[in-house]
């Protein structure tokens, strides 16, 4: 594969991410609409909310940090979409794969975590805190899903995955050879996402939407654009591992909405846990489930 | 006279220097730059780093009782002996300064700092240099009693805590020497190596158990951690940049000798422990595990930034010994790697933590906050020391930690990836809440005019943090070393590249990746200054319910900074292990005051009594 | 059972001389009581009659008489009456005791009540502004306070005058303002 | 606000901090203020901050005709205006010796009873909405709107409708309305299962609610606690059982209990309310057909009414608790003094005050939308 | 009194890249098709929102969605009166919300006082505090015509014409002047006025009067903590 080809891709594959994600963000608005009884936004609504923050007149920053908060939160996403294969796009999926693909993703939420430490608001603080506990405790399922795909295909080279599965076709999916594990996965998703009930960092009414609580204009903008990428990132990724990629660009954007509509409908008719309780749900079910499943896995 | 003889001639010098130096203005510049003569004395013998001479012999031998004493260098001790130069370079740099004469001002005494350290340094070099088992010896002593000065030069009473340890852990070593010595009659390497293979499986759990005990203690592994935090933290802040660094890892040296040079992981694995489905090596492993995983926890409630990061000094040893006794050409190399990597980004947090110690006077994390507008390098030291503690993309530990998760995976075992992961997630909590209630947040009133770390102090950090950032970059750099301890030790050798490692079912390249990432953030920058220009604003000019702030609300969230993680292991956190850490700090306590009462009234009848219960017991045995 | 309240609390109030009571409508007792036994009254009906439920204090400025009224209202859950105990205490200089230890609830009125009239309640936990925190004037509930003096004083109006309504107002029509109302 | 305020002072040592809970605060019911300290998400010290909606109501009623009062009372507090009508014009029937005549006392039963439907709904969608559970309120406040075109049909006017005078309501139901009211109850009867499923029986939201803010029987009863919220603790105590106006005496409804005086609790008796009110507005419209007569009794020329000297305290139950207005008159054509006994003035005050103590900062909200608390009515 | 006439005229910047005034359409379309407004009850007009905002009516299709703190909000409902005590708090959460914003006046209330005309605790008229860009009157206007009060909003914006916000800083001194008048000479808000205005080129003669000299006076500066590597102020105080 020539340069300019890898070049291409790396170009287009963000820009792809970041169109289908403004996507899945209007498929969980309209998703919400339609469960509260009502229309919903229009079909265009995050981009003109994204164009509309970016052309704020005047910007509030508290200072350097903030801002490079901001660009490492969407810079992180934007060089993690290209460590995900895509339908005819490799990207550099080959330079790093599952494991590195897994602390891409912690980089963004280190940086956001700079950019509202900066502000000095202990609400965006108490929000950063309970964020990274939500890290902490959805991560611990989903790193024992990765441990099984990489055992169970006997690599972490995200291409590789994908190529077994679409050899063996539809048998050779993850989600038939490890439906433990994909179980386990799917507790973790919302929380992953960042929904309901697992939405303990945003919480408005106890911290007044934390770390986006002195973001304005082209900042709140820029977590916009990240919750695209990371409701995309987070959906591939699971088609990825047990969906078996996509073969086309039909079936893949079907298997990506369809994995995303799963949290983000059950994410409206369910309150928010406590942030221990996120804890307690997140290191109890879905782990004795991954480890039955490993235990299938490897055995 | 070999170049080994000259470069511990120099270290010696070091200690003379010092010593004739004093408390003048230039000591700490005058040793500063005979620790660069050493480190190019070490460059020169770089040969050993890159497997072109396997080994460097001192000249210098002694026969006592018909047995010799020598001293050698190969790849282990020249990795070892580089890193532990460089630290004590970098930290008599960052010491040399502003900060030596703040310490004069209150009272401490350069000269014994000096000296302390460069004691230190030889010590660690002649550890280093042992070429048997009984120099090794003699070189863990004098490291030990090194450490004992730096240590004593902070507190006294946590230095006594150390002794106490250290005793311990030089009779259990001295015990499993006399019973190698018993067993095998000689305590040459390659000879214990040879006999090691025909030794059954209890003399190897014994001898190889008390030497993992007696080197452990240094180490600090689980459960023989409980001396090193509150030592380390009260030691003079570049000197806990230099132990936090290095100094415990002699205790990893003295053990993949041990373990990995003359018994050999393999032989690990046929020792099953009865009863369970764990052998030898899967003990050692957990023990690493756990040792990763509760003092990282335990770091998570420290509101004193040292203690923070010392805990965390104790919990990053347990990813080196795990990665090493996976023993795979990927995790030996992972965990060998972890060992510079570590030492880089441990000593630049405790070089930052130090500097804003010297600023403001306090490593109270609920008496700091907002620094960053005043100290921005040191701030930036942090946050690319932080990055590397945390092991994420780009900087160094996550190159060494995904060695060691990847050969976890190859491996098959869950359950120590599973904590590994914990350790580093537990990581990138605490490691947030230092740089969040250090640097960021309310800039407190009475810290509104500081300024930036002296430059002394800042040069040293921002190399520190290039290294960490070029390493991270270019991994390749430290994986030769790597490779070559891997082939002087006996160890599978990891294929590597430049970038990293090429592996047939998923490989790290690390230009890709720290490239991608800067490209990404480059066009998020883009992005952002897309939109328009932005003005910044005061810290009471910030969101309150609608509310006006004012100057005398306090309103940095900076204690108890997880309360939803202490709510559930909490209660353990409390009750069981804390109430383990009170019984055994009130037993070294009490153990520490006799050592201390012998220590004055000079009875060495102390030493003389525990060494000949311990000869005989093993006598007997 | 209301019929039996007046008797009752009658026999309770025995001992005290300077108390009068009075029956409005069933459930709704009225006693009258200086100043200084209230307190004795209170601990009366809290303790020994079950008004255990203090629902509210009002205050009535009686600017003409130079006092303040102050009427506790308790209602009993079991007798299930309601008792308004009146009492009257000079209006200079408008100190009086607190019951909060009687009646927790009786904190957050009085608060009001010095808020608004200016009474300082002594043994009341919490005497600082609540709702007049950023208010620098006179207790604004008074009588000698008014308020639509103070508004003309301080505001501005906007001035709605459209064609139309000249018009009708040049037809003689339109709204008519007295001048009292005329707002400048 | 003040210059000062942004002068150096030197922050004393401590692990607590101070954060702002409103008044521009979604945990917030309303334009409220809470100010607590805390340490890491534990609340040591909570101090309510009011005012913010104070526009000095006793102070203008005093300056202005009875009836024109009417106009103002029922802004006292927003989400349940009717009681606020009733009570009044209840006081001022009593000072005067009116008494409404029996069809407007069933008209007002209906209308309070609609209100309370209308303010429950309001409410356990705002506690929804503190769990961040936003469908519930959501649906809530759409079903409450249903509620409101009724009012508006019968009262022309959606929130506050000023269809209570003195002496009894404005007019009489329009054609066809009570069989409009009944079929909307049947509707509201048939979502109580969706509300059901969606929110009182979430096992979540229980998770979330029971053992929060708990107050005990003895804690309630010494805190001044009233309604719903003195319910919710065991005590079956309701004003318009036990101290009976209008026609109540004459309609069957139980009075709703719950054991827990948590969140949960306060919560369930809402849910239980809702469905007696849904009961006693079926009876009414049972029966008001039957009932025949005036609905307004006559009273002098309101714009010149003085009213006979007097005082009076009338208590209504509103959605919140006990109401009360304590009304004196000289005689004059405009009160001398109007007090009113917000029913929620002590909820949100010191009730508040005291359980946040010790409470978790993500269960404040909670525990404010579950006292129902009002803000205008403490400012008032 | 005699109002000043504090209406500016609309400056059309002038342009030679035709492309830039595609630009601008663009954005000031997108800026009516997403307002953020900001979830702050200030008066009892608010209960009209809820219905306006939920199932019934659905303002989200509008692309109006409730947003918490000020940073992230574009329209300020003001509704219903304003005690003194609320309108330095709305005064204070304007100006921390970036521009273009938009201040919808509910309830007869904003207008002129509504029927707490006489209350000494509520502020009157709303617009010689803030720019207000729109009213909604009504005692409380339904959702339907808070709605349409908002489209008209909208469509102001798409026009380009709801530029209130300008107003603000170019008549700093009048509206300042009007806030000391009710809160006292020593009133300031953390946000620096003045400043912003020059940092954005928004500043005019009639920015700063009589009324911001009163304001410096008390002032007390707060200025952003800037990174810097040395404290050359703290140095230059010692000395």
């Amino acid at each position: 594969m020539s340069l300019q080809h890898l070049l291409t891709e790396l170009v287009l594959m963000p820009i792809i991410a970041f169109v289908v994600g403004l996507f899945l963000v209007l498929m969980m608005r309209k998703l919400g609409a339609r469960i509260q009884r009502r229309v919903g936004p229009p079909l265009l609504q995050p981009l003109y909310d994204i164009l509309k923050l970016y052309g704020k007149q005047t910007q509030i920053s508290h200072g350097l940090i903030h801002e490079i908060g901001i660009v490492m939160a969407v810079g992180g996403y934007i060089a993690a979409e290209t460590f995900l294969p895509v339908p005819g796009m490799n990207g550099i999926a080959d330079k790093g794969g599952l494991v590195t693909l897994a602390y891409i993703m912690m980089v963004p939420s280190l940086g956001l975590a700079m950019g509202v430490g900066q502000c000095a608001n202990p609400n965006g603080s108490i929000g950063i805190s309970r964020a990274l506990t939500a890290m902490f405790a959805y991560d611990i399922p989903f790193i024992l899903v990765i441990f099984g795909v990489a055992y169970q295909y006997g690599t972490t080279s995200l291409t590789d995955v994908i190529a077994i599965q679409q050899q063996q076709g539809m048998a050779g999916w993850g989600v038939v050879q490890m439906p433990l594990l994909f179980i386990a996965g799917l507790i973790a998703l919302p929380a992953m996402m960042g929904k309901h009930p697992f939405e303990i960092y945003v919480a408005p009414a106890e911290i007044a939407t934390g770390p986006m609580v002195e973001m304005g204009g082209k900042f709140l903008g820029g977590l916009f654009i990240m919750q695209c990428f990371q409701y995309y990132t987070i959906s591939v990724l699971f088609v990825t591992l047990f969906l078996g990629g996509g073969e086309n660009w039909l079936t893949f954007l079907i298997k990506v909405f369809a994995v995303a509509a799963i949290p983000l409908s059950i994410a409206y008719v369910f309150p928010r846990y406590r942030t221990e309780d996120v804890l307690r749900m997140m290191w109890k079910w879905p782990v004795i489930l991954g480890l039955l499943g490993l235990a299938l896995v490897m055995g | 006279m070999s170049l080994l003889d000259k470069l511990l001639i120099l270290s010696l010098l070091t200690v003379v220097l010092a010593l004739f130096m004093g408390n003048r203005k230039m000591a700490g510049w005058s040793v500063t730059v005979v620790y660069a003569g050493q480190l190019v004395a070490l460059w020169m013998m770089s040969g050993l780093g890159y497997g072109e001479i396997s080994e460097i012999r001192s000249a210098v031998e002694l026969t006592i009782w018909q047995y010799r004493l020598h001293w050698q260098f190969d790849a282990l001790s020249w990795f070892f002996a580089f890193i532990t130069v460089a630290a004590a370079m970098l930290a008599s740099w960052f010491s040399a300064g502003g900060w030596a004469q703040a310490y004069r001002e209150q009272g401490g005494s350069i000269r014994l700092f000096n000296v302390a350290l460069a004691l230190n340094v030889l010590g660690m070099l002649v550890l280093l240099a042992s070429g048997e088992l009984l120099s090794l010896f003699i070189g863990w002593e004098l490291v030990s009693w090194a450490t004992f000065m730096l240590l004593a030069l902070g507190s006294m009473r946590y230095a006594m805590h150390y002794l106490v340890y250290a005793i311990v852990g030089a009779v259990v070593i001295l015990a499993a020497m006399l019973m190698t010595y018993v067993q095998v009659g000689s305590l040459e390497f390659n000879q214990v190596a040879e006999a090691a293979a025909g030794l059954d499986n209890t003399s190897i759990w014994w001898i190889g158990g008390l030497f993992v005990i007696g080197f452990g203690i240094k180490m600090a592994l689980l459960p023989f951690h409980l001396w090193q935090t509150k030592a380390y933290a009260a030691t003079p802040g570049p000197g806990a940049a230099f132990l936090g660094a290095i100094s415990s890892r002699m205790g990893l040296f003295a053990i993949v000798l041990i373990l990995v040079k003359l018994i050999g992981i393999s032989r690990l694995l046929e020792m099953p422990i009865s009863f369970t489905f764990l052998s030898a090596r899967d003990l050692l492993a957990w023990v690493a595990v756990f040792t990763i995983i509760f003092p990282t926890l335990t770091a998570l409630r420290q509101h004193d930034a040292r203690r923070l990061l010392a805990w965390h000094g104790i919990g990053q040893g347990g990813y080196m010994l795990l990665g090493i006794v996976v023993a795979d050409d990927l995790g030996s190399a992972g965990g060998l790697m972890h060992v510079f990597n570590h030492a880089t980004y441990q000593a630049v947090l405790f070089m930052s933590v130090t500097a804003v110690v010297y600023r403001t006077g306090t490593s109270d994390l609920n008496k700091l906050g907002g620094l960053f507008t005043r100290m921005p390098l040191s701030f930036l030291a942090m946050l690319i020391g932080i990055i590397g503690l945390a092991g994420l993309p780009p900087m160094n530990g996550f190159v060494s930690k995904w060695l060691v998760y990847r050969s976890l995976i190859i491996d098959g075992s869950p359950m120590l990836f599973l904590g590994t992961v914990i350790g580093t997630l537990g990581t990138i909590l605490s490691v947030y809440k230092l740089i969040h209630n250090t640097f960021l947040g309310q800039l407190r009133l009475e810290h509104e005019t500081v300024e930036e770390a002296p430059l002394s102090m800042v040069l040293p950090m921002m190399l520190l943090s290039a290294v960490i950032f070029t390493t991270g970059f270019f991994p390749g750099l430290v994986l030769g070393w790597v490779a070559s301890v891997q082939a002087a030790v006996g160890l599978p050798v990891l294929a590597y590249h430049a970038g990293g490692i090429d592996s047939a079912n998923g490989g790290l390249d690390m230009i890709w990746v720290v490239s991608v990432l800067l490209a990404g953030f480059a066009i998020a920058t883009l992005i952002f200054f897309s939109g328009g220009r932005s003005r910044r604003v005061h810290q009471l000019d910030n969101y309150a319910g609608g509310h006006f702030l004012t100057a005398d609300t306090r309103y940095q969230y900076s204690d108890n900074f997880y309360p939803g993680l202490m709510h559930l292991i909490g209660p353990w956190y409390r009750s069981s292990f804390k109430r383990m850490e009170q019984g055994l700090v009130s037993m070294l306590d009490f153990l520490s005051m006799l050592a201390s009462g012998w220590h004055r009234h000079g009875h060495p009848s102390f030493y003389l009594l525990t060494l000949v219960v311990v000869v005989l017991f093993t006598v007997v045995m | 059972m209301n019929s039996e309240i007046e008797p009752r609390l009658d026999k309770l109030l025995a001992g005290m001389d300077d108390v009068r009571v009075k029956l409005i409508r069933p459930r709704r007792i009225r006693i009258d009581v200086p100043s200084e036994s209230l307190p004795t009254l209170l601990e009366l009906l809290q303790g020994k009659a079950s008004y255990v439920h203090l629902s509210a204090i009002s205050c009535v400025d009686w600017i003409d008489n130079g006092e303040f009224e102050l009427v506790y209202h308790v209602w009993s859950y079991e007798s299930q009456s309601l008792v308004s105990a009146h009492t009257r205490i000079p209006r200079d200089p408008g100190v009086y005791l607190s019951i909060y230890d009687l009646y927790q609830p009786a904190a957050f009125f009085e608060r009001d009540i010095h808020e608004m009239y200016g009474v300082f309640f002594e043994g009341s936990p919490d005497m600082e502004k609540f709702i007049l925190t950023e208010w620098d004037g006179p207790p604004p509930m008074r009588k000698e306070f008014n308020s639509e003096e103070f508004v003309n004083q301080n505001f501005t109006w906007e001035e709605y005058r459209p064609e139309w309504l000249e018009e009708i107002e040049a037809e003689g029509g339109g709204i008519v303002k007295p001048a009292s109302h005329a707002r400048r | 606000m003040r210059a000062e305020n942004y002068e150096s002072i030197s922050h004393p040592p401590s692990n607590e901090f101070e954060l702002n809970f409103g008044p521009n605060h979604p945990g917030i019911e309303g334009n409220y203020a809470f100010r607590v300290k805390v340490n890491g998400d534990q609340v040591l010290e909570a101090k309510a901050d009011a005012g913010y909606l104070h526009r000095g109501f006793e102070k203008l009623m005093e300056g202005r005709l009875w009836i024109q009062n009417l106009a103002l009372v029922p802004r006292i507090c927003v989400p349940d205006p009717v009681p606020m009508e009733v009570c009044y014009s209840q006081a001022v029937e009593d000072l005067c010796g009116l008494q409404a005549p029996e069809r407007a006392q069933w008209l007002r039963v209906m209308q309070l009873e609609m209100s309370r439907i209308a303010a429950h709904l309001f409410a356990f969608g705002g506690h929804a909405a503190t769990t961040g559970m936003y469908t519930p309120s959501f649906w809530g406040v759409a079903d409450r709107d249903l509620m409101l075109d009724r009012f508006e049909e019968l009262t022309g006017g959606r929130v506050y409708s000023i269809y209570n005078i003195p002496g009894g309501v404005r007019r009489d139901v329009p054609d066809g309305f009570l069989d409009r009211l009944a079929s909307l109850l049947d509707y509201l009867e048939s979502r109580l299962a969706d509300y059901d499923n969606l929110f009182f029986r979430n096992q979540v939201f229980i998770r979330r609610a029971r053992d929060i803010g708990v107050l005990t029987q003895a804690k309630a009863l010494k805190w001044g606690v009233t309604g719903p919220n003195l319910r919710a603790t065991g005590l079956a105590f309701d004003v318009r059982r036990d101290d009976p106006y209008l026609v109540y005496d004459q309609i069957e409804f139980d009075v709703v209990t719950e054991e827990g005086g948590d969140c949960l609790a306060r919560n369930l008796v809402r849910r239980g309310e809702l469905q007696q009110s849904i009961r006693i507005l079926r009876q009414v419209t049972a029966r008001l057909p039957d009932i025949e007569g005036p609905v307004r009794a006559p009273i002098p020329n309101p714009l010149a009414w003085n009213v006979p000297a007097g005082e009076t305290y009338t208590r209504v139950e509103s959605s919140k608790g006990e109401l009360a207005y304590y009304v004196v008159s000289t005689g004059g054509d405009k009160p001398y003094r109007v007090h009113v006994r917000g029913p929620s003035s002590m909820h949100a005050v010191q009730v508040l005050e005291k359980l946040a103590i010790g409470a978790r900062l993500e269960d404040i909200a909670q525990i404010m939308f579950s006292l129902d608390a009002c803000p205008p009515e403490v400012d008032r | 009194m005699k109002r000043k006439d504090i209406s500016i005229p609309v400056e059309q910047p002038k342009r030679s890249n035709p492309l830039a005034n595609v630009f601008d359409e663009l954005m000031d379309f997108c800026r009516s098709r997403s307002m953020f407004m900001l979830h702050y009850c200030t008066g009892c007009g608010a209960i009209e929102l809820p219905p306006a905002m939920t199932s019934r009516f659905d303002m989200e299709r509008l692309g109006i969605q409730p947003m918490v703190t000020p940073r992230q909000a574009d329209i300020l409902l003001i509704t219903g009166y304003v005690s003194i005590k609320t309108l330095k708090r709305v005064i204070m959460t304007y100006e921390q919300m970036a521009s273009p914003k938009y201040v919808v006046g509910i309830c007869s209330c904003t207008v002129n006082g509504g029927m707490y005309w006489q209350s000494y605790a509520t502020a009157k008229v709303l617009k010689d505090y803030l720019p207000v860009d729109i009213y909604i009157a009504g005692c409380m206007p339904r959702p339907e015509a808070v709605i349409e009060g908002l489209r008209e909003l909208m469509s102001d914006i798409k026009q380009g014409k709801a530029n209130s916000w300008q107003r603000y800083y170019k008549n700093y001194d009048y509206y300042l002047g009007n806030q000391q008048k009710l809160f006292g000479d020593n009133w300031q808000t953390p946000t620096d006025i003045i400043a912003e205005a020059r940092h954005y080129n928004l500043i005019s003669e009639q920015t700063e009067g009589k009324h911001t000299a009163v304001l410096q006076q008390h002032q007390k500066p707060l200025e952003a903590f800037e990174a810097r590597l040395k404290h050359q102020q703290g140095q230059a105080r010692e000395q």
